[in-house]
């Protein structure tokens, strides 16, 4: 594999380009073809569910934690899942220690919105009593190998980490003004609904090709990410400097539902609810 | 901290007559003036005002950057700071930059881009200021629209222009031009800039649930109303040199009178 | 007019100095005159009171926001003005992005003490409920176009602005504890009493000017800022390396009633009071 | 967080005799300290106490300018960092600097800037450190008086020195220094400063309520009382030398009697 | 904001049969797994488990110095950042790095340190992150254990490895390697490294109460168990190359094969 | 004395080093000999307790602020208390201005560890009225001049500002649900039980000795620092890349015992109580 520790060199860039155009990319995969996925659950003692995803080389452990909180005095009956990413230099000679950077912005913002727009998480569930005690979700995602396409690898990681969700039960005390535990446990079979898978395309000159990596990333145009429920699409974010064209723009939604239907039924990610009641 | 008023949504966002809150049909564009060459220091600068959305764009450059680590030996470097002022919107947005100014920031930078020819000036660095003094909702296409403009202002060798608008679904029906009220209370918000050197879209964004179908209805609705909004552009570019000629025809009257005394 | 993108030369000092001394200014000024002010009000839709000012190329959009919250413990029926000021980076090629830089306090800070000191808020009157809710008020200033004397375009602006002001009335509700609103609106004809304006003069040397351009600002050797009422002065503020003689201070009180009473006169900011009720 | 006694201000602020509550005539000074020399890494250092005001100063320079791009090729570049300590004042400031802190910080370089010559400095700084550990009242005149005997301690050639106090209206009378209560409970507040070598005013700050009549006593009144402070400054510089001269004095004794043995 | 469960610990922290809540005798060390060239983008990497915690190193360097001015013209400089993620912890930690992580990542670079011949690579850097995924009790050992690791599998010329773990006191008694609930709920806790090229120790911290003989006791209780975590350590490093043989050996019979064919 | 202003050099290194070799050291101190301290005691008017220290050349001003808060759930009758320090850019040439770095830190936390680990604070006194209000305290250091071994300066004036402490006593009004002043003070009497010293020793290849001076301090390997109370060790801390034997430690134990119990005759800190009742 290609040295992808320090910028892509114009020659570099010329040999991906060329591949491409012929329907070859650098690791053998044809242009609507993904990395291998692994998935494990629920590795994290300390969170209340996780997952350590790898896409090819990429790699990304998330862990989901909670506190009761107060409602948004507008929905007093729902709670509150949020995203985070944090890209971490051990991940990457490329990434540089500090506040959130641009990427783990996108990120975290693109898996966010396609989670918070396809009915994924029942935040009516997180409601402990109306007005009054609410959970508040973190989904926390944090960067161990970079090589290409985070939003996807991080798409899955965010869903098996709901998935696989153990958070203690809590009852409203009236009295005590408090919320107290039931002795049992939410799980994902309550919190999660839908599943969204998002898909991540990368565009170079007039080419475009599923899950770009690293080396494919550092040199295309822009990518565009699109996530999907079972028919319909939920979300879109382009960045990058590439433009698409109206017609290219219907055939990626078009594939994006097809691919996503695949992706649905080989990771079958139910087989990762928690089984702590 | 607590306001008195709420900022609530309607129920409905139609009319009993069929028409949209404020009047329009659902394939109208709410009411748009452009002007170029406002703020006098900078190199180039554009303000707009669409429904309530007020905004003003400036660019300095082709200039040395700075910080000097940011230049690039091959190319021009494009920033773009995109702001908001705290009374631009309902609750007083707090005054230090967000993170929802840095996404925006970023997405104009990336509409902005093609259009440019970066590659003839390395070494220096384009700086584009985009300032929100009044925010009604597709504040994002606004500010991408007007700093096209205050680029074509400073004289910059351009591709293009780019026009942005965004499309949506409001009960159920699709309209362009979301207003505030229609942004947040609808079912969808579809952003779509053109770039119109080779009619390609450069933003593409959405938050919603549609169809192949929904979605392909969307785009064609989108390009329709952005060659309005282009041709608002292209007017205010005009005015300008209309303008200027004007100026010069004056002052050599006034040159012609001052010869004859 | 000179280009003011880039640092004063030498040479320019020079001219802009010798061309004082025989008290003509480079554009034409006497010694002790104002550029014209433009001023438009009410322009933004989402502030509740604005103002558009121009002083010559000077430009500077003022908005107002409130909230309610508790009043100070020591102040349990008065409300909360506060004053801020942002030095866009669109204004001037001379300014920086980042956090308020010196230039961008001191333009609050001159005009909030001016405000504040002359008797022109009426905070009791931002009083809802003692003890319980008061109005906090954000009057924001952002340079638009810099061509010198921020602070008088300011003051102006700062002043237009609550007199435009049309903030919702709130009532207390004493059983659910809440503030409601009573459907009418508060506006500047019961929020300002004074009108204190200030007025700056620049020095360069031994010669002493009113609002100074940008060129004469960058470069004056420093700035006096004084703010009056009818027939006081309200608050003094001096600035940058110049010392003034006793006399001198004297004299530019004296001064500074006499424009005050002109500008008052002539700028006629009471037209602006907002008509909602 | 609250305190268990609160801040407050008493009702006069005039004792029955006529006297002010410390016990001060209208023209009297609080009592004054002043000491140069230390802090004793500092290439010069001053401490006053003035009333309950406790201040150290040290001054840092000529040296490099750090970071470099603050160098400026035609003259020095003087930097004042005025700071507080956490329990310098009635309740616990928070450790990082504050705006008064960098506004103060200001005040005091364009007090101290006249004094120096800058300009026989190119490509160098002269950096000021002033941190009050107890506050009451009228530090940043206190600040400068000190800041300015620092700068002397250091042997920097200056034109003169600087002395600054309050003047203000109490209960409706004019009096000089304002102590910390004072100036809290009082209707005016007039800082001011005096540069020795032209008797002008650099530091002119006010607040309150004044007609042209009431301003032109307080400039007198000030000047009088910082003629007083100027005086200690000199002192404080004169017993420097003298204690100088006092430890050569000891030197030469003690190396006569070792040249004895 | 409040959790639904408590923190809680228990009374005793040991068994009725003796034993700690975890089985462990009071000699007995946690469950121990370690695993070096984990991350491929790293120039060395080495991920550990020990009881609950999980934790991953990586090296970059010898590289450049990014920002310059940290450089040193006579030695290398060596930079260790520690972090937490927030789910590692039983109270969600805040994202930013807080003081206990730039602690933490000064008490990893002393152990570090004095392996390394940092003299030899002058004008470079050599940068060691930590991460801590999952957090157990002893991470500022279990860290420097396996931040020692990855520079091994980075190839970096080391004098030894150096071992860390905690030694305490619970209900009493002494203690090795104590869990998190044991170093919360426990009287004393005494984290020790040993540098293996000289037997020196290079972490002490102890916070508790202790007479002398006591702290004799201690001192060779730890250096007895961080034998045991050594033995672990070149296992992990023995096993790589054990690795790295059996992929050459199959690359050979594959190539083999392929000669066949 | 050596020029402390600038990075030391190799030769002074070697003439330091070659000095404590032969058991000297450059300011004729023996090996395990302190400066001389200097105590003045609520010096600070506006602090609720004060220390001026000087160790040598070493200074350090600490004083005393508190405010009441509410308790920790888990300790609903303990108060708290913090100790911060600030290295003051006046202090030396070689500190610089901003976030606290990594040497203040330090200072803080050895000290706040030296006397949180020693039964010294009575936070149990700190406890206005279980569950509702406590005295947080604030001992902050300030280093006014730096010339070596902070650590063992900031700890007598840590221990000598809560010695000489006098805080409004407060009483809880169950009706009113505040504290109210009973007129009387709290002073170290009530709030300091156990006297921990901290003694730090630097390490120079194969030597060890007590109270390294600034130019020590600049050359050696390492530091440790050892706090003990009348007969126990209570904390310790190594820092820098010096690695000791075990010998060397059972040996610096023992020392430590014995200098604390000197220096806690010598310095006698409980004559600094405060008077005030």
């Amino acid at each position: 594999m290609m040295d992808v520790r320090r910028i892509i060199s114009k020659i570099e860039r010329d040999y991906i380009v060329s591949n491409l155009k012929k329907e070859e990319r650098i690791d053998g995969r044809g242009l609507w073809e993904y990395r291998e996925f692994q998935i494990k659950s629920d590795t994290i003692t300390s969170a209340e569910g996780s997952a350590d995803v790898s896409l090819g080389d990429t790699r990304i452990i998330t862990g989901l934690k909670y506190e009761v909180g107060e409602p948004f005095p507008d929905l007093p009956n729902e709670g509150v899942c949020t995203v985070m990413a944090e890209l971490l230099p051990i991940a990457s000679p490329l990434f540089e220690r500090g506040p959130p950077d641009e990427q783990s912005i996108e990120l975290a913002r693109v898996v966010d919105r396609g989670i918070r727009h396809a009915d994924c998480v029942q935040t009516k569930q997180l409601c402990i009593k109306e007005n009054e005690a609410v959970y508040i979700l973190f989904v926390d995602m944090y960067v161990i190998n970079y090589a290409g396409n985070l939003i996807d690898a991080g798409g899955v990681g965010a869903l098996t980490t709901l998935i696989s969700a153990h958070i203690p039960e809590g009852k409203w005390n009236d009295e005590k003004k408090v919320t107290e535990w039931t002795g049992k446990y939410l799980t994902g079979k309550t919190i999660v609904k839908e599943l969204p898978f998002v898909m991540t395309y990368g565009k170079i000159e007039d080419i475009i090709f599923l899950d770009p990596s690293l080396p494919e990333e550092l040199v295309c145009d822009g990518k565009i990410s699109i996530s999907v429920t079972e028919n319909k699409i939920t979300s879109i974010q382009k960045s990058g400097s590439a433009t698409f064209n109206i017609d290219e723009i219907k055939m990626l939604g078009s594939k994006s539902l097809e691919i996503g239907k695949k992706l649905r039924k080989e990771l079958n990610l139910l087989q990762y609810l928690s089984e702590i009641k | 901290m607590p306001l008195i008023i709420k900022d609530e949504y309607p129920e409905n966002l139609f009319r009993e007559d069929g028409k949209r809150l404020d009047g329009r049909d659902v394939n109208e564009l709410r009411p748009i003036k452009m002007e170029v060459g406002v703020i006098k220091n900078a190199d180039g600068s554009a303000y707009l005002e669409w429904g309530n959305n007020k905004i003003f764009a400036t660019v300095y450059g082709p200039r040395e950057v700075h910080p000097h680590h940011l230049a690039k030996p091959d190319k021009g470097v494009l920033r773009v700071f995109y702001r908001m002022a705290t009374f631009s919107v309902f609750d007083r947005k707090r005054p230090a930059p967000g993170r929802r100014e840095k996404e925006i920031s970023m997405i104009v930078a990336d509409c902005i881009e093609p259009l440019l020819f970066l590659e003839l000036y390395p070494g220096t660095s384009f700086e584009v200021f985009i300032e929100v003094i009044d925010a009604d909702g597709g504040t994002r296409c606004a500010s991408t629209t007007v700093a096209a403009l205050a680029l074509a202002d400073a004289g910059i060798p351009m591709k293009s222009l780019v026009s942005a608008l965004a499309v949506g679904k409001i009960d159920g029906k699709k309209v362009v031009d979301l207003s505030g009220i229609e942004d947040k209370a609808g079912e969808a918000d579809f952003p779509i800039a053109i770039t119109w050197y080779n009619e390609e879209i450069s933003l593409l964004q959405f938050d919603g649930d549609m169809d192949l179908e929904e979605m392909n209805e969307f785009l064609d609705l989108a390009k329709n109303a952005l060659k309005d909004v282009h041709q608002i552009q292209l007017e205010a570019l005009k005015s300008k040199y209309i303008k200027l000629q004007e100026e010069t025809i004056q002052t050599k009257e006034n040159n012609d009178k001052k010869g004859d005394e």
